[in-house]
């Protein structure tokens, strides 16, 4: 028993970078209408942040601040030089323009830090016992982290006029613009909030695992599996997806194997997409 | 030097032939395939296997190559033709990590990580001669491979993939299924890539399963997105420009020692990252032309 | 960085005449061309630059001895990215275009087994550091020219088993990275530790990229191992052992060198790697021949020679090749290959540099060179069985206690 | 050809966009649906041809419940739609749109495209004479071989309904063919539907135009808020007081 609670927590925690993710990938799907590929290397440069404001500062803290103004940064650059150019155009070209943005993002990093592993020098602690379940404290930390970060996106999103706005041009753009939003501001504060979240994503999983050039690639499938699962353009819907997909990974690989982890999360978003293609709360329709 | 130019040009032959293949999904029909690479990694193992482990004559590899390419778009087709574009996008991008997992995995079959070496050539023998011979046998494919894609393209049937790119509701409007022409084509682009898959297996003799990684779909996207989407010339040219880059950075560092390898390899996917998104800016049609005007 | 026009106007020019000038015949004085072809990017870039650094620096240090056989070296450096088709027109232009003769410091196996057809068709020597049991043997090394400067993984895994034995462990556990380098530790350690009649309780293989490996790491601790054995690399070996010292258990470890190493201890910290086990093929660490070898990479890398096993690899395949030069007294690659093993393996004068080979040879003796990542003695397949060092990490410092020898 | 549709419904979210509306049209018939912006006119298209899953109602053709149906096989079975704003294939020529349309193509099968070449050239040429006829039929002569997103917004209308044509429908809806029409093409239109209508052919026509549809139609139906509101003769249904404060507003 304490075995599978133990998985179930594990996954958890995994789960909340996949939510934080698939978070920043369902703002912008919902919002700028397109898949935003450029997500996974937005959370490597997050995670770089944070490491040499924590370097700096000794604060994690300070350095998820820094962190997190690095991915807000990226995503108002990377709005104002390309996605707003390519507003009218399909969402091919620019699914297409934020995989080059991803590359590009990727070499600068590889340039800049090299292709070796960095790490965030925290101290190691042994864990809790809750009776037979191990608890570590460097989880709830974790968790704790991610929890505020959610706090803020929902805050923004529920509580203040922009995020209001926000919701409006999901719902429907063309009413939205007829009314008088500044679509301009709306977009800037969309992308300052996604470049955000996916930063303290790539934080908190380079605090769990290594930061290198390549991480937040490889993070990018899962993270769009749970933006599909959880429903298009639905906060909730990401976050509660990404926390079962993160704990069906690893509750399920004592049965399917150890390599087939990672195509889970590919068969996860097959079946979301034949059954239920609008996801768990999603309102946009994958299928035609 | 000539060998080694024979060398960039079978190679080049190899990855004209995944162009053309996503030119007409892409190009022509407008599919988002990312999953280029998995049907490319279907052909180049079913070729290794057949002729490396059960020995069986090479041509016997590269039908086989050809079949379960197209095969495994059937259902990928099936599947992923009911969704959105942008969706389709992604479920191709898993289908191909997927692809690359259980080759990593069917360990029986596939000899897992350690790969298949041993692969025999196509063209027995040394030197510049067998070189060459292999590389005419690649430009007859290509050249077959075009001679049908030309066909394809002025015949009903190229009319109505283009139709459908152009607005596919209209096209059932008219009575017409968009699905049925779309697995077609799917099939058709997996299938190329599965030729070129068992070609590639025949000239490196060696393949394992982190040859077959996303990046290869890109740069075959970077190819026709340079070259021109939708079209032959642009397929070839923009296969070309991509070689003299990748090969070109090689060169680069004999005559600018300073820069370093290791950034060398992150300015090759930062040009590759920037070339894609200043076409996609500047140049949506490519250099091989205007989008709008076919052949 | 200050490179004025005109420096770089030079720099451009000569090596564009390098590059583009076709071999010269076999004019007298013309320098023995050699590739030296490593993974300076992709997996193998922790170590690729500075391989290739070590095969110039030793191709100057030859030169400065006069040079071998009559002749100088000259090295063609190229990148294989870690990728065998990059690799393959990286060789294919080494040997059209540059003309060289042999191919040094190719890293992981499926780099190996792409360019090794190649150098068999063209008779051009490959002297590589990769760990597949293939290469030993036909097709691959069907030529016979074909050298392996490392140990198999199987070889380690062999090590890694009679380490066990010596450190009285019952129940050992494996964990592997999903790649051929990783499984071949695993199976290498599980065929020679059952054949001692023992029982691997559990078996993980893992993928690459995970964000955790707590349900492998469970998998494993679950079975109650005593000790764990690792196929592993840096970056997941600091992900498993962080997680593992958070659960709480208290297993031992074995792991290669070269993911147990100082760059996880600084990752981990003391406590954490405390007692950690690592093996490495022991550079010759005593010999002269390594201490050339540190204090050469020391110049060129700036950091310690016994940080980069295969740069040693590297500096003794230059050496190596230069001594069968110089006892053949030729630049025909079938007259080279027929010294290499008459100047590496034993019954002659142990020799520690390429200046002293060179002048044990011209006095007409037989030698017997002693390299600086191992004695260098060749098989029947071109490969090496080095000795295994066996390092307790202690307060954060790789304590090497013995070695073993299989 | 009978279409009879029952009890139509289709909400998005609370909002009843076509809420049970029935009735029914026929070949050689000419049916009017009219109704203020917003009344669920081109829903209701959308539904009838299968391009909207409704919540409810039946669509019957000749008797057959085609409620299941995909769009295609709807339009394969003789009833064929056009859009509020063209659908043209952009990058196609008029020519090109038109051959397309047309049916049954054995040169759009790729194993009879390599193995009959001879027949599918006569099959073009006959599709192509039928391409001709149409062209001069509609007066886009002077178009035909440029791409059809130049063409004037008019044209595309006239482009969409030749298409249309191509496919041999025994029963049409179009969806507001006047709009964005100046008045000597809508006459035009007209006498062109006319036409075809003479020859047996069905159609059933949302239009704000409404001057040129009660000239047309044989029967109108008034749309309000998704509701069907009256039904009958164009100028009896034109008079009715409901009709006129939903269609006309305060302005009655």
């Amino acid at each position: 028993m304490a075995f599978w609670i133990e998985l179930v927590i594990a996954g958890l925690v995994s789960g909340l970078v996949i939510g934080l993710s698939a978070l920043s990938i369902t703002l912008v799907f919902g919002i700028a209408r397109f898949p935003n590929a450029a997500t996974g290397d937005t959370m490597t440069l997050g995670a770089y942040g944070a490491l040499i404001g924590h370097r700096i500062t000794g604060s994690l803290i300070a350095g998820g601040i820094l962190g997190a103004a690095a991915g807000a940064l990226v995503g108002v650059l990377g709005y104002l030089l390309i996605f707003r150019q390519l507003a009218r155009r399909s969402n091919v070209a620019l699914l297409v323009a934020s995989i080059g943005l991803g590359f590009m993002l990727r070499a600068a990093m590889g340039v800049a830090f090299g292709h070796s592993q960095s790490v965030f020098q925290l101290p190691l602690v042994r864990p809790w016992r809750l009776g037979e379940v191990p608890i570590q404290p460097n989880d709830l930390w974790l968790a704790l982290a991610a929890g505020s970060a959610l706090m803020v996106v929902f805050g923004v999103l529920y509580l203040t006029p922009i995020g209001r706005r926000m919701r409006a041009v999901a719902d429907d753009a063309a009413l939205a613009r007829v009314s008088g939003i500044s679509p301009d501001r709306v977009m800037i504060a969309l992308w300052v909030l996604a470049g955000a979240v996916a930063a303290v994503a790539g934080m908190i999983a380079g605090i769990k695992t290594v930061v290198s050039p390549e991480m937040g690639w490889d993070l990018l499938l899962p993270a769009f599996s749970a933006a599909i699962f959880g429903g298009i353009g639905s906060p909730v819907g990401a976050v509660v997806a990404g926390l079962i997909l993160g704990v069906a990974q690893e509750v399920a690989t004592p049965f399917v194997g150890f390599t087939y982890k990672i195509a889970l999360a590919f068969v996860v978003m097959l079946f979301v997409l034949l059954v239920r293609p609008r996801g768990l709360f999603g309102k946009l329709e994958g299928a035609r | 030097m000539e060998a080694y130019l024979v060398a960039i040009l079978i190679i080049t032959a190899i990855y004209v032939l995944l162009s053309l293949g996503l030119t007409l999904q892409y190009g022509l029909t407008g599919l988002i395939n990312f999953g280029h690479v998995g049907f490319f990694c279907i052909g180049a193992y079913a070729a290794a296997i057949l002729s490396a482990y059960a020995g069986l004559p090479v041509i016997v590899g590269f039908l086989a190559a050809i079949v379960l390419a197209g095969l495994a778009a059937f259902p990928i087709g099936l599947i992923a033709l009911r969704l959105r574009d942008d969706y389709f996008a992604i479920v191709t991008l898993g289908f191909s990590e997927t692809v690359r997992i259980i080759v990593t995995s069917e360990k029986q079959l596939t000899n897992g990580v350690q790969g298949i070496p041993g692969i025999p050539r196509l063209v027995d023998g040394v030197g510049i001669l067998s070189a060459l011979a292999v590389l005419a046998v690649l430009l007859a494919a290509n050249g077959a491979a075009i001679y049908a894609f030309r066909r394809i393209v002025a015949s009903p049937f190229g009319r109505m993939i283009e139709a459908i790119r152009d607005n596919e509701e209209a096209v059932k409007a008219l009575g017409k299924d968009p699905a049925r022409f779309k697995i077609q084509v799917l099939v058709l682009g997996a299938a190329l890539a599965g030729l070129s898959g068992a070609f590639y297996a025949h000239y490196i003799g060696y393949v394992s399963p982190d040859q077959f990684n996303p990046l290869v779909t890109f740069y075959v996207w970077m190819a026709i997105i340079m070259g021109g989407v939708g079209r032959i010339s642009g397929a070839i040219v923009g296969t070309a420009l991509l070689m003299l880059f990748l090969e070109g950075s090689r060169f680069l560092r004999d005559v600018m020692p300073f820069i370093s390898a290791v950034d060398m390899a992150s300015i090759r996917i930062g040009a590759v990252g920037l070339a894609l998104v200043l076409f996609t800016l500047y140049r949506p049609q490519g250099l091989m032309g205007d989008f709008t005007r076919r052949r | 960085m200050t490179i004025d026009r005109r420096t770089m106007l030079q720099a451009a020019g000569s090596a564009l005449a390098l590059t583009l000038t076709p071999a010269t015949g076999k004019a007298q004085g013309a320098p023995f061309r050699i590739g030296a072809l490593n993974p300076v990017t992709g997996a193998g870039s922790p170590y690729g630059s500075g391989m290739q650094k070590m095969i110039l620096a030793a191709v100057d240090e030859v030169n400065a001895a006069g040079g071998a056989g009559g002749q100088k070296l000259e090295a063609f450096p190229d990148d294989t990215q870690t990728t065998p088709q990059a690799a393959v027109l990286a060789a294919k232009k080494l040997i059209e275009v540059n003309k060289v003769k042999a191919i040094l410091g190719t890293w992981s196996s499926g780099v190996s087994l792409a360019v090794v057809p190649l150098t068999n068709d063209a008779n051009v020597l490959l002297m590589n550091t990769s760990g597949a049991p293939a290469l030993s043997v036909p097709p691959a090394n069907a030529k016979g020219l074909s050298y392996r400067f490392q140990a198999t993984n199987d070889r380690f895994g062999r090590a890694f088993a009679e380490i066990a034995v010596k450190e009285g462990y019952q129940r050992a556990a494996t964990m592997a990275f999903n790649n051929a380098s990783g499984i071949g530790n695993t199976t290498g350690f599980k065929k020679a530790w059952e054949a001692k009649g023992k029982k691997v309780v559990e078996e993980v293989v893992y993928e690459p990229n995970q964000s955790s490996y707590r349900a492998e790491l469970q998998k494993v601790l679950a079975a109650k191992p005593d000790v764990i054995v690792m196929g592993s690399f840096l970056p997941d070996t600091t992900i498993i052992l962080r997680e593992w010292f958070q659960t709480g258990a208290k297993t031992k470890w074995i792991i290669p060198g070269w993911a147990a190493n100082p760059q996880l201890i600084a990752a981990l910290g003391l406590e954490a790697t405390e007692g950690l086990i690592s093996v490495d093929s022991v550079s010759n660490e005593n010999a002269p021949s390594f201490k050339r070898y540190d204090a050469l990479h020391q110049k060129v890398t700036g950091q310690p020679g016994a940080s980069n096993v295969y740069a040693a690899m590297t500096y003794d395949m230059v050496i190596t090749l230069a001594l069968a030069m110089e006892a053949a007294k030729s630049a025909d690659v079938a007259a080279i290959n027929a010294k290499i093993r008459e100047v590496g393996n034993p019954a002659g004068e142990e020799v520690f540099s390429f200046a002293d080979g060179k002048a044990a040879l011209a006095a007409g003796k037989k030698i017997n060179y002693q390299g600086a990542s191992s004695v260098l003695d060749f098989d029947q397949f071109g490969d090496v069985t080095p000795d295994f060092g066996v390092f307790f990490i202690t307060k954060g410092k790789l304590e090497r206690r013995y070695v073993v020898k299989i | 050809m009978k279409l009879v549709i029952e009890n139509l419904t289709c909400a998005f979210g609370g909002f009843r966009a076509v809420d049970e509306v029935s009735f029914e049209a026929e070949s050689g018939g000419l049916v009017g649906v009219i109704g203020p912006n917003g009344a669920g006119k081109s829903t209701l298209f959308s539904l009838i041809t299968g391009f909207l899953a409704g919540q409810g109602g039946t669509v019957r053709l000749d008797g057959h419940d085609i409620s299941a149906l995909p769009p295609h096989e709807r339009a394969r079975a003789g009833m064929v739609r056009t859009f509020q704003v063209p659908k043209e294939f952009a990058h196609l020529t008029v020519r090109e749109n038109l051959m397309a349309a047309a049916p049954n193509q054995s040169g759009e099968n790729l194993v009879d495209l390599f193995l009959r070449p001879a027949a599918i050239r006569r099959e073009e040429s006959a599709i192509a004479a039928r391409v001709d006829d149409t062209i001069a039929f509609l007066k886009l002569g002077a178009v035909a071989d440029v791409p059809s997103g130049k063409l004037s917004g008019g044209q595309k209308k006239l482009l969409e309904l030749g298409r249309v044509l191509m496919t041999r429908p025994k029963l049409i809806l179009l969806d507001e063919p006047f709009a964005g029409v100046n008045p000597v093409l809508i006459e035009e239109i007209s006498g062109h539907i006319r036409a075809l209508n003479a020859d047996g052919i069905g159609f059933i026509i949302i239009e704000h135009d409404l001057g040129a549809l009660s000239r047309l139609a044989g029967a109108l139906h008034v749309m309000d808020r998704g509701r069907l509101i009256a039904s009958g003769a164009p100028g009896e249904v034109l008079k009715r007081a409901n009709v006129r404060e939903a269609y006309l507003g305060g302005a009655a």
